[in-house]
């Protein structure tokens, strides 16, 4: 499988998810600049965490008009596999990829820390290497990752099953403890804490590896169905 | 009013000469006088700009150069040292190592965020103008104490100076993974902020800042020039005054997006091989960076100054010469490479604009608009600011502290006095877990971060690589206060044994040197006294200094801040596997001390903490002993030996086991014997020792290495169980749950900072 | 030419946590008067259009689009006639 | 009671990054005709007290305590008599 790292004037963890998609996953991958127009040839696409733009204004909200952004939504719309982690979930969230918004952490002050997630929904094309219930360990690292939508969107959310993945110990102030979403068709997942910084014991986690073997054995499995 | 004001008339050269308009700018008569006769004329307004911000302590290290002289710089791994943005060291396999420490102390005084923030972004400058990927950041600060209610501002400058480095370093993806703070009286007014940069680069990149090649173009990239920081450099090498308040504008804002974009593109341009030489803009800006490339290369340069990309209307050749806008940088190409040069920048969005050339003439010459507004010799500039041998006095403290007797504090005796002891010590905010700070810090960006903050050093992975650098700031000021030439030593060595405590071999130094002011021969003692005790121990441990930095007029209205040397210091890892870390590994592990405990409680925390004294001669530190152990210790730690190994520092033995138990979330049940009052064995601060943990089945053969070279050790008891219990010559003397003594630790400094919220 | 000067707040009914932030700061500091504390952003922007209601329409837009987020958001803003930075 | 709204600016001779950020992603959408973009912060806070003169004097030293950076920032505000959040 193709497998792309968007990156934005400010991006810092394109590298890091090279790597992370590089050590776990058949295929190449490509960085691919903010000003590029085509994603039409990956399978798996990653926007990557960092500070777009400086993160000026709200984070994402500038790089959200890059013109890398509208084949984004077109990979998006045509059911391909977009992994959005950190600044990169926050940018799914200003193009409208995924609802609700972000706002600066309860403590305001930027957070890094390994931290423990529940896993709530083992059935997705990014989660099915974990059980539901699962607890694993998961780094975050941000300023603004203190997820908020309305009570109505909240409802559906939770409804429709779109909460993938919570804290157990919110380290931000996120509603209902979200830590990570996917949209309503399942193709597109955004969350803050960083599977790629989980891919080695020496790191002090692998769990973020299963997240990346997950999409991998989806892209196999359409690919068999293909065949 | 604006930095400058739009009427200000510029005062002509004899209006300099008359109103010494020059010595507000810190030149004094004689350097005046001096000025006039390397241009044979009266220097006009942006000439004595010019040589009033390259003749300041901060560039020239006028009053400090002498010092310096006194460092080994020389080393079979030293590829690059002192005098270039930063130094290189060699690690093999044609790669290298590229350091160096800078401070922005007044500028964080003033403006703690700002000053913070743009002191990561000078000192990552210094690195990426090298050719250097920069992997890692640490820092080492200093604040008045922040325990008491009143104690609100310097609560206040180190949560903002906090937040400054994290604004920065996060944002530009560097992971800032070490660091040191100390909360003492001695900075109130005048804190300190010392960062230190670590970059990997291959040996066939490395850059050096020369303006080489008559008729090369000179291309300036980065931001608009503003009216920032005009005169940022004398700025530093000034005392904080009531005035200084005055002089606000000084500040700059530093903006990391941008510089992270300056970094990615300098990398790229670098990698593309056309680089004849670069440099950043630091302190004195546009002046700084092009006297020096010119110097270096023995050429001259001319600028136009009107081409410089600029922020407000209006600039005058004054400004932008002095200006220190961040995020910019200068370098020098062939003529025939420029559009590929633009074009990388182009890619990145970046101004890149051709505002000069190199010249032959060795001058120095400003173009504005057509005309000539300055004609300056660059030697005399970079070189030619006479060196000042400042007069030594021995202060007449330095006698009072020594005799004091540092004994003399009333034992602590029994289990509840030496754990309630143990525990003030853990909670009193120098020694208290930094936890709350470095949460702050992404510490794990890149992805190579192997042992996080939190231990002896960090440790960062080489990619594609089995190395890993270790990396750490240190330096007891309280100790150089009561003998510089024993503290001096004594920072040199605690550093190297914090990196073999992770397995590493040190490989050479960057120091910040923080001084008062360096006319006041007692301060010009310490700064003697100090630097030869550094030296010292560099030329015994083998750890030359590649660079550094020097920040005199420290002082406050109670005088100076304690002298203060900050090591910054980088080891080589070979193997990751041969890392080790702080904490406990594995109950029925052995623990055992390893160094000689002698009645050494002069300046100690605890007659700081809990004796509220600050006197006596502080510990010695035998520089063959120091280097027996840790060469001892780090043969130990790569055949395996080792599971944990921690250095006792502040607080001394009792502290050192309480941060293994915590680090490792395990107790200790340990019995020691000792010729030393029982207090005095846990609370000294003897140099040269470690706490290590070994497997029962190993302790002979470690034990047997450090006997072969001489060194003591102790085996006291065994790891295991959820307290830590040790008896000293047969009496119970600490006794408490991991649980309490970590919630003291780790509990400290949040409980502290939640008061103002 | 004309000065648009934008405030964008946040919702009513979201918390707003630097607001409580700042509001606990006061009250350390002994503001006990200061309560409700809401923070928001303040923009300053020059629109170089000869006509109010053109000026208008383009400030709405770039609210919109860019300058607020209306999923937390509110925005509102306020033009002054300018001749080269100086209000008429 | 009394409602404040307060604007704090960035100095104009500062380095206002967010602003320059803002401004150029207004260009690039097309919005040619915005420039001089500064981007500072609003606040809102009630003043719990029956005296416009001591509020005014409370606001400022709030400003010069908290709000505001005097070192970059200038702050400006306006009070309001209002009753329980509404305006009289
Ligand atoms: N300013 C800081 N930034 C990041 N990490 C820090 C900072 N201060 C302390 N630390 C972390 O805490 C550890 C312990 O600090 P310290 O008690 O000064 O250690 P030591 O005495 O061994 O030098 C450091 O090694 C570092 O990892
Ligand atoms: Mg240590």
């Amino acid at each position: 499988m193709k497998s792309a790292v968007l990156v934005f004037p400010g991006s810092n963890c394109d590298t890091d998810c090279v790597r992370a998609v590089e050590q776990v996953i058949e295929g190449d991958v490509d960085r691919v600049w903010h000003k590029d127009e085509d994603l039409s040839a990956y399978d798996f696409i990653v926007v990557p965490g960092g500070f777009s733009y400086g993160d000026y204004l709200r984070s994402g909200a500038i790089a959200r008009f890059s013109p890398i952004v509208k084949s984004l939504e077109e990979a998006a719309a045509a059911g391909k596999t977009i992994l959005g982690i950190c600044n990169g979930f926050q940018i799914l969230l200003e193009a409208g990829l995924l609802p609700g918004a972000m706002r600066v952490n309860q403590s305001l002050k930027f957070v890094c820390k390994p931290c423990k997630l529940r896993v709530e929904d083992g059935s997705t094309r990014f989660t099915t290497g974990y059980e539901k219930g699962e607890i694993i360990d998961i780094p975050v690292a941000h300023q603004e990752g203190n997820y908020y939508c309305d009570e109505a969107e909240l409802r559906r959310l939770e409804d429709n099953g779109q909460v993938v993945f919570r804290y157990v110990d919110n380290p931000n102030g996120s509603v209902a403890d979200i830590a990570g979403i996917r949209n309503k068709a399942g193709n597109v997942l955004g969350m803050m804490p960083h599977p790629e910084r989980a891919v080695r014991d020496a790191l002090g986690s692998s769990d973020g590896v299963r997240l990346f073997e997950s999409v991998a054995r989806y892209a196999l499995d359409v690919q068999k169905e293909f065949a | 009013m604006s930095a400058v004001d739009e009427k200000f008339r510029e005062p002509t050269p004899d209006e300099i000469a008359e109103h010494k308009v020059y010595a507000e700018m810190g030149v004094s008569d004689g350097e005046y006088d001096l000025i006039c006769d390397f241009m044979g004329r009266r220097p006009n307004y942006v000439e004595i700009g010019v040589f009033s911000v390259m003749w300041s302590e901060h560039c020239s290290y006028k009053n400090s150069r002498p010092i310096l002289a006194k460092f080994p710089i020389d080393g079979p791994r030293v590829l690059v040292g002192p005098g270039e943005g930063a130094g290189v060291v060699d690690i093999g396999d044609g790669q290298a190592v590229v350091f160096k420490i800078e401070s922005h102390n007044h500028p964080s005084a003033i403006e703690p965020f700002q000053g913070a923030a743009t002191g990561v972004g000078g000192i990552l400058r210094d690195i990426f103008s090298m050719g250097a990927r920069p992997i890692g950041l640490l820092n080492s600060l200093r604040f008045g104490p922040i325990h008491r209610p009143e104690d609100r501002h310097n609560r206040y400058l180190f949560e903002r100076v906090v937040e400054g480095i994290a604004g920065y370093g996060n944002c530009i993806g560097v992971p800032t993974v070490g660091g040191e703070i100390v909360f003492d009286e001695s900075y109130n007014g005048n804190p300190l902020v010392n960062v230190m940069c670590v970059g990997l680069i291959d040996h066939d990149d490395i850059q050096k800042g020369v303006a080489d090649g008559v008729g090369n173009p000179v291309f300036y990239v980065g931001p608009a020039t503003g009216r920032d920081g005009i005169h940022g450099a004398t700025f530093a090498s000034e005392e904080l005054t009531e005035e200084s308040e005055a002089k606000r504008p000084a500040v700059q804002v530093g903006d990391p997006f941008k510089e992270k974009l300056v970094m990615e593109a300098c990398l790229e341009l670098i990698e593309s091989g056309i680089v004849v030489g670069i440099q950043d803009m630091g302190a004195a800006g546009l002046t700084c960076s092009s006297a020096e490339m010119a110097s270096k290369a023995g050429n001259g340069m001319e600028l136009h100054l009107d081409r410089v990309p600029q922020r407000a209307a209006g600039m005058t050749p004054y400004e932008m010469m002095l200006s220190e806008s961040q995020e910019r940088m200068l370098f020098v190409v062939k003529p025939e490479h420029a559009e590929q040069a633009q074009a990388i920048f182009e890619k990145w969005d970046l101004p890149c604009v051709d505002v000069g050339s190199v010249t032959d003439d060795g001058r120095l010459r400003l173009m504005h608009h057509g005309e000539e507004v300055g004609d300056l010799p660059v030697r005399a500039i970079v070189d030619e600011c006479p060196i000042y041998e400042r007069a030594i006095e021995e202060p007449a403290y330095f006698r009072e502290v020594q005799a004091a007797d540092a004994l003399s504090d009333p034992e602590l005796k029994g289990e509840e006095a030496l754990t309630g002891a143990l525990e003030t010590l853990l909670s009193a905010p120098t020694i208290a877990s930094k936890r709350w700070v470095f949460e702050q810090f992404d510490y794990m960006v890149r992805t190579n971060t192997i042992q996080a903050p939190g231990g002896d050093a960090a440790v960062i992975a080489v990619t594609d690589s089995d190395k890993a650098l270790a990396m750490t700031v240190d330096g007891n000021s309280r100790h150089v206060y009561l003998d510089p030439y024993e503290g001096g030593k004594a920072a040199v060595a605690e550093a190297a044994r914090n990196l073999v405590c992770t397995g590493a071999e040190p490989l050479a130094v960057t120091d910040n040197l923080n001084y008062g002011n360096p006319e006041k021969p007692e301060v010009y003692w310490q700064l003697h006294r100090s630097a030869t005790g550094m030296a010292e121990a560099c030329e015994v441990l083998s750890t030359p200094v590649i660079g550094g930095n020097v920040s005199l007029y420290n002082e406050h209205t109670e005088g100076a801040i304690y002298p203060t040397p900050v090591i910054g210091m980088v080891g080589l890892i070979e193997h990751q596997k041969e890392m080790t870390r702080s904490g406990f590994v594995e109950a029925g592990d052995q623990v055992i001390l390893v160094g000689e405990t002698k009645p050494e409680l002069g300046g100690s925390s605890l007659r700081a903490e809990v004796f509220g004294k600050r006197d006596g001669a502080p510990p010695k530190v035998d520089l063959e002993v120091e280097s027996k152990m840790q060469q001892a210790l780090l043969a130990a730690i790569r055949k395996g030996l080792v599971q944990s190994a921690h250095d006792c520092s502040d607080g001394g033995l009792a502290v050192a086991i309480a941060e293994s138990a915590i680090a490792g979330g395990q107790g200790a049940t340990l019995s020691a014997t000792t010729e030393l009052r029982g207090d005095h064995f846990l609370f000294s601060e003897s140099a040269s020792r470690v706490v290590i943990s070994a497997k029962e089945e190993q302790v002979e053969e470690l034990l047997a290495i450090f006997e072969d070279a001489g060194v003591m050790t102790q085996v006291l008891g065994a790891v295991g169980g959820d307290k830590l219990e040790m008896k000293v010559n047969g009496a119970a003397a600490l006794n408490s749950q991991i649980e309490v003594l970590k919630d003291r630790w780790e509990g400290a400094i949040p409980s502290i900072m939640s008061r103002d919220h | 030419m004309f000065l648009a000067t934008v405030t964008v707040t946040i919702k009513e009914n979201v918390l707003d946590p630097q607001g409580q932030a700042v509001e606990g700061a006061l009250h350390s500091l002994g503001f006990e008067e200061a309560s409700n504390v809401r923070i928001g952003k303040y923009m300053e922007l020059t629109i170089d259009s000869g006509d109010r209601e053109e000026a208008h329409r383009k400030v709405v837009e770039m609210c919109e689009k860019l300058l607020s987020n209306p999923v937390i958001e509110d925005y509102q803003f306020e033009l002054t006639a300018v001749q080269k930075g100086v209000a008429l």
